[in-house]
């Protein structure tokens, strides 16, 4: 597998890439085996976007839960059923919209532009003219450059704020790793952060897959619903 | 040609930028109604789309204005210097298709195609005057359109002039998945 | 249409000012001769005229030149007027005071910091005399000032006397924004 960051754009680009290169067709057992290949690239990627790394985990979730509808479907619930359908009509109708966009880039390179008149002052007035605006004075443009530097301000911290919520897989493996050092075995929910996000649910999920499968801990759970615990080897 | 449609022109080519049908009205004064401006308006583009000639009439959700055809682009870059590649980023393209074919679209909507947040990119877009944004206060929700200056990249009159736009703009199966019936 | 047609229609469109059938077949290039233009620009007044629309093609001894046709006066008055007078919108108000306190300033910094395209707020400012554009042609870029008539109708000399100049226009978060560090 060979995809380049700068090829694809987005989650589903990067899906139907790997669909189209294993000339797979959209629907729940192709996008189940190519589950484990996803969730691979993100982790192999640590220079994804920081913006777009929740919706890459956000498909990743998806993916998984497919995958495990086609190892274990009976404990695939209605809903469930719902969103799995859901995603693979998503992903049909994305899927037209890039064929209609590569259209588009065919077009654009043409390069058949058509131009509008530039602006030209003497089209229009012959004579210098001055008209002054009725509702603008210096106190006027104070104020609006006040309200101005306010608003880039706030622009500053609403960007701060979304760096902050990027969490990674490896920081999530790492928690666990460092947590077994002091305790034998913890629960699932006490990874997650005070504040719960969809997200950070999704990211410690696959952190426990990933240290499942490296052999580093096991897995246990009562009953469907009931709490995870984390177990070290 | 009808009085209303040889006023119409006749502002089109002295202002030389995009004028909303509304505006247009305003400006012809008269009694003259929006929906009259629109069905002179259409005439006028479909006149132009016969002839073939060297200007065009282009159409956007908001504005119309007049432009050099298509065809013509390299006599034109000589004349007025410029140097535009008209060099968009994949995601650019992306998006812009989407919005050319599905607009005017909602931001959620947008996010539901793509399956990605598009904040930065729809901000970006607006910045480079390539998408614009209309407030429904309806439904309390933003609305986005490709703006005439893409549709002077492209080459083409309007959205509708697209290949396949009928097939991707009026389709009952996206119709559905954005509604979420799907 | 013919091809050659085609080109003089979009050229005389896009120059809005007279232009010499000589300068025209120039600008074709291609080996075409100023007979042939002479010829395609008496074809191209002769459908003008029989149109009857809102723009044709006036030629005079050396030159010919695209305009609207008189009987539309009055339209194009209410435009001139609707552009120049009238009060300033907001957005109009903010980027006015973005190139008063910060001027000159290149439009992509104002666009920065606006978030949003402002080529059309500008030409209304500078028709309407409020603000000039320079160029810069080592930075191959076009600087924005207000002018002096603006200025005075201010009741200052100059824009060091403008309130807070000092400490609103050297805004270090200004400053960080455009240098792309927020």
């Amino acid at each position: 597998m060979n995809i380049n960051t700068e090829q694809f754009n987005g989650p589903l680009d990067l899906l139907v890439q790997m669909i189209d290169d294993d000339k797979l067709d959209i629907n729940d057992v192709s996008l189940g085996k190519i589950a484990d290949q996803f969730v691979n690239y993100i982790k192999n990627n640590p220079d994804i976007n920081p913006e777009e790394v929740a919706d890459f985990l956000a498909v990743a979730a998806k993916l998984l839960l497919i995958k495990s509808k086609t190892l274990l479907p009976y404990l695939i619930r209605e809903e469930e059923e719902e969103e799995i359908k859901d995603f693979a009509n998503q992903l049909k109708i994305y899927k037209d919209f890039l064929e209609a966009s590569k259209k588009i880039e065919e077009i654009l390179e043409e390069r058949k532009f058509m131009y509008a008149r530039e602006f030209n002052k003497k089209m229009l007035t012959e004579n210098v003219v001055f008209y002054p605006p009725k509702n603008v004075n210096k106190t006027i443009l104070r104020a609006a450059f006040k309200e101005i530097i306010g608003r880039l301000k706030i622009e500053e911290k609403i960007e701060e704020n979304n760096l902050e919520k990027a969490v990674s897989i490896e920081d999530k493996m790492l928690k666990i790793q460092n947590l077994l050092k002091k305790i034998n075995s913890l629960s699932f929910n006490s990874l997650l952060e005070e504040q719960i996000t969809k997200i950070d649910i999704i990211v410690s999920f696959l952190a426990m897959l990933e240290l499942m499968k490296q052999r580093s801990v096991i897995v246990e759970q009562g009953e469907l619903f009931e709490s995870i615990q984390i177990i070290k080897v | 040609m009808l009085e209303l449609k040889k006023q119409i022109e006749s502002l089109l080519f002295i202002s030389g930028k995009p004028l909303a049908p509304k505006k247009i009205a305003e400006l012809i004064g008269d009694k003259v109604n929006v929906k009259d401006i629109n069905k002179a308006i259409d005439e006028l583009i479909k006149d132009y789309d016969e002839r073939a000639g060297g200007i065009k009439i282009i159409k956007s959700a908001s504005q119309i204005q007049m432009a050099t055809s298509g065809e013509n682009t390299e006599v034109i870059r000589n004349f007025i210097k410029d140097e535009t590649t008209g060099e968009l980023t994949k995601p650019s393209i992306e998006t812009l298709t989407i919005i050319a074919y599905r607009g005017p679209i909602a931001k959620y909507e947008l996010e539901r195609i793509r399956g990605i947040n598009c904040s930065l990119i729809l901000r970006n877009l607006i910045l480079r005057g390539l998408a614009e944004e209309k407030k429904d206060n309806k439904k309390r929700e933003i609305y986005y359109s490709v703006t005439l200056d893409f549709l002077k990249y492209l080459g083409v009159s309007r959205v509708e002039d697209l290949p396949d736009y009928d097939r991707l703009s009026k389709n009952k199966d996206i119709d559905k998945f954005l509604a979420g019936e799907i």
